[in-house]
């Protein structure tokens, strides 16, 4: 297979930055407008998977390791069931942020309105643990494909039972 | 035999679909919609979210994510542990 | 931390704890391999410790209801609404003790593990993915939600294919596993479609809610049709039973335990279907007859299929779809005579076996399992015909394979008799062929065992396989499922009338069900 | 009849994707088969959530005079979508890894030449 032509590159690079703060934006605001932690890390993680298909698999694999985007996706689910367990003075799950006055806890006025960033509760905290838990998961599955492919790529010798 | 018992199976399967599409209810029209009213109604004042599609994600059926995020999670560590490398490679 | 609390908030927990220390694992992997070990081993006891507690409160003070993300667990219904808004747990007696099933042999599982996988790379992968099972399990056996049930049946049934293909480097695990998750995943499909279907009738997902509202319509029908064949593919009955050799044999022997658990879990699934949510529909002697037809298939196809199998996980696996045809069997009996005035004496009799099955068959094809996992560790072969002598060297592993085969044969006094007995007697009274059949059955199984037992164990011992037991860690794997056979053949009256009839009372009421969701 | 088409698309999605399961022989095709069955339960629970000349459940901006709840569509069938597409996903994935190692292990995709799949 042929290296990808420098356009390509060039391209993947200057784009990047433009799809991670889009992402960015959807897990934030996932509260607000359509979106939320899930949709905003899978387009985060698909400007990874540009940047693998752009520059090959094995550059990526330098800089970013397997085992650390596992234990990142662990942190991020981690703070997920914590930010679940917190809720534990009512119920697990319970959203023990809304209408507390403290950070995201005020209640928007009924109806229609332009949107309040600090609303909300726990939803814009859960929506950025699993953001940040999409894009480590979704980066380190397709790595883990690509870098497989790669490795047997030149060895004759099938193993059979 | 065992490729026409298979093929029996899934005539008479689409033809259940099929015949369910035709008697549901008209479509854009939903009949009962106790729960989705209650929660269109409370969600900004119960949970302080102005998206109600995200009070229904994290708050109402909070659970529900919980297990999606583990199977997104079993997911990669299954295919982490099936594409691993053997002590003896 | 006093005692009301834990168990006011036990449904949550007892899924929240390993689901938490699954999400763990892979970082104390990092640092060291001994604690994660420990810390496994710790969260399992500490599961199932806090299950049997909780098990017996629900068997004394009956159903548990735990509403997720209210401000006090009890409120299952708004104020403002006449329905269920939020995900509902509701623990039953029939709950309580699949769940008791569950953490006792996901003990048992975790710790033969320890010494079998030991020479494996990636065990913290391993062991993130035996808790995640029991999160599914678990989160399958307590849930009152349909698509909570959903989501968990999706867990346990990716967390499954993952670990039966753990031992990817042979073929056949990755095409067991391969085979496994399609099946897992056409079951799934259906289930959701089902659900959908009751979804747009009755604008509800809560199992209380629905069964309330259910109103008989053709939908109907064809939502409990989808739903039974999808939990029947999924449980190993027979019209869709040909995956389950398949990836039985080539997983793990702790895992094959597990599966057997797990399919299991799709059982109780089904069950929760036909008694709760169409309990009282006019559907329900026809799903019982349906139970009734494929628990007989699956055993006499099961037990037929498994006698001339050379490989002994192969043969055990075809065992295994002839014992859940017991427990179809029973439970139909009782579905059948759900309604009649027969059911109080005759129906009732054959759901506790059947249900009765269900925990005898997940100790004793489990401890079973595992030592052809043992023999295999040993040996390095799964073939009859290369293994003998094994009494010589392996005598422990030797006495636990007796008192499985002797269960699973349904010989008195041990816990498969009591079981099997309950439902020979009780079924005789809907039709006298179906007990013969499931004595003949009996037989054949005890025949077929004898044979991998004369085989396997007895004869000159072999040349190159050094002399001693298994590892310590196995044995007493093995020695936790063994105590439950003990223990159950010793007072199996006791166990029907504290744990299984609650169990089967339970799952046979279903306005209680309803009503402590609903309200009155 | 004509109101019921969206219905019939999902349904037909689904049995086009089970017939690619069930028949076809090539182990990318039935991952293809599983994706495309999913999509289609998928858009079967998505058009349960619709109303008639309904906005998306969001106060952000909401159009003036929009009645409440009449004009908005059900939130919950959304949900339940989104939690199912990332199911979709994680099966999969997974399928695609085993896909690759029984193509290490054996060198061929055909189900017929791999010995267990054969039926």
């Amino acid at each position: 297979m042929n290296e990808p032509s420098k356009i390509v590159k060039t391209i993947a690079s200057i784009i990047f930055p433009f799809i991670t703060v889009y992402g960015l934006y959807i897990i934030v605001h996932g509260h607000l407008t359509p979106g939320g932690g899930f949709q905003g890390g899978a387009i985060t993680a698909s400007g990874i998977v540009l940047l693998l298909v752009a520059f090959g698999s094995a550059e990526i694999a330098k800089k970013i390791k397997e085992s650390h985007l596992s234990i990142l996706e662990s942190i991020g689910a981690l703070s997920f069931i914590s930010l679940a367990l917190l809720g534990l003075s009512a119920t697990f799950f319970y959203n023990f942020l809304a209408g507390s006055n403290f950070i995201f806890g005020r209640i928007p006025p009924f109806g229609s309105n332009p949107g309040d960033m600090n609303t909300g509760g726990v939803l814009p905290l859960m929506n950025i643990s699993v953001g940040l838990k999409v894009i480590a998961g979704l980066s380190a599955m397709v790595l883990a494909l690509a870098l497989f492919a790669r490795l047997k790529r030149g060895r004759k010798g099938v193993r059979k039972k | 035999m065992n490729k026409i018992a298979i093929l029996i199976a899934f005539v008479i399967f689409s033809c259940a679909l099929i015949s369910t599409t035709l008697i549901l209810r008209p479509f854009g029209e939903p009949e009962s919609t106790d729960m989705d009213d209650y929660i269109i109604k409370n969600a900004q004042n119960e949970t302080g979210a102005n998206n109600a599609v995200t009070s229904v994600v994290f708050d109402y059926r909070g659970f529900d994510t919980l297990g999606e995020a583990t199977v997104l999670f079993t997911a990669v560590a299954g295919v982490l542990a099936v594409l691993r490398r053997y002590a003896h490679e | 931390m006093n005692m009301s609390y834990v168990l006011l908030h036990a449904p949550a927990l007892l899924i929240a704890i390993p689901l938490f220390a699954a999400f763990l694992t892979p970082i104390i992997d990092r640092f060291s391999k001994r604690v994660r070990n420990i810390f496994v081993l710790a969260v399992l006891i500490i599961e199932e410790i806090l299950m049997i507690i909780f098990a017996w409160d629900v068997f004394t003070n009956g159903i548990h209801v735990y509403t997720m993300g209210a401000p006090n667990p009890t409120s299952t219904v708004p104020l403002q609404s006449a329905v269920p808004v939020r995900i509902v747990l509701e623990v039953d007696g029939m709950s309580a003790f699949m769940g008791l099933i569950s953490t006792t042999v996901s003990l048992a599982a975790g710790f033969y593990s320890i010494a079998f996988v030991r020479k494996e790379t990636g065990q913290g992968k391993f062991y993130t993915l035996l808790l995640l099972m029991l999160v599914g399990m678990l989160g399958m056996e307590f849930t009152g939600d349909m698509f909570n049930l959903f989501v968990f049946f999706e867990i346990l049934s990716i967390a499954s294919a993952a670990l039966v293909a753990y031992r990817s480097y042979y073929g056949d695990a990755v095409e067991g596993a391969f085979k496994y998750l399609i099946i897992s995943s056409i079951a799934g499909s259906i289930v959701l479609f089902a659900i959908a279907i009751l979804y747009g009738q009755y604008g509800v997902l809560n199992i209380a809610a629905l069964a309330k509202a259910m109103k008989s319509t053709t939908l109907d029908m064809i939502a409990l049709v989808l739903l039974i064949s999808a939990f029947a593919m999924k449980c190993g009955s027979v019209p869709m039973h040909f995956w389950i050799p398949d990836s039985y044999t080539v997983a793990p022997a702790s895992i094959t335990a597990m599966l057997v658990v797990a399919s299991q879990a799709s059982l109780y699934a089904l069950f929760r279907i036909c008694f709760s949510l169409y309990g009282n529909t006019s559907y329900v002697a026809t799903s019982g007859a349906i139970l009734i037809l494929f628990g007989l298939l699956s055993m006499f196809i099961g037990v037929t299929m498994a006698i001339p199998q050379k490989d002994i996980k192969r043969l055990m696996s075809y065992h295994a779809i002839s014992q859940t045809g017991y427990m179809l069997l029973g439970v139909g009996a009782g579905l059948y005579l759900l309604g009649n005035p027969d059911f109080s004496t005759h129906g009732m009799a054959a759901m506790e076996g059947g249900i009765f099955h269900i925990f005898n068959h997940a100790l004793y094809k489990g401890l079973l399992f595992l030592t052809a996992g043992a023999i295999f560790y040993k040996t390095k072969t799964r073939n009859l015909n290369e293994i003998r002598g094994l009494a010589h060297s392996m005598k422990f592993t030797t006495i636990f394979f007796l008192i499985g085969a002797f269960s699973i044969a349904g010989l008195p006094p041990f816990n498969g008799f009591a079981s099997k007995l309950l439902i020979y007697e009780s079924v005789y009274h809907v039709n006298p062929i179906l007990s013969i059949i499931a004595m003949l059955v009996s037989i054949l199984t005890l025949a077929s065992f004898m044979k991998v037992f004369h085989s396997a164990f007895m004869g000159p011992p072999m040349k190159d396989v050094e002399r001693g037991d298994v590892p310590k860690s196995m044995l007493f794997g093995m020695m936790v499922l063994t105590a439950g056979i003990i223990l159950f053949s010793i007072i199996p009256g006791w166990v029907v009338g504290h744990i299984v009839h609650p169990a089967a009372q339970s799952l046979a009421n279903q306005s209680a069900y309803i009503r402590a969701v609903m309200g009155d | 009849m004509i109101y019921n088409i969206p219905y019939m698309a999902s349904a037909i999605l689904v049995i086009v994707g089970l017939y690619a399961v069930l028949f076809k022989r090539n182990l990318i095709k039935i991952a293809i088969g599983i994706t495309v069955l999913e999509s289609g339960v998928n858009l079967f629970l998505i058009t349960l959530g619709y109303r008639e000349n309904a906005v998306a459940p969001i106060y952000t901006n909401l159009p003036e005079g929009t009645s409440i709840p009449e004009g908005m569509t059900l939130p919950v069938p959304q949900a339940l979508t989104l939690t199912s597409i990332v199911i979709g996903v994680a099966v999969l994935a997974l399928i695609l890894s085993f896909a690759v190692k029984i193509y290490q292990h054996y060198g061929t995709l055909d189900s017929r030449e791999v010995r267990r799949l054969r039926e």
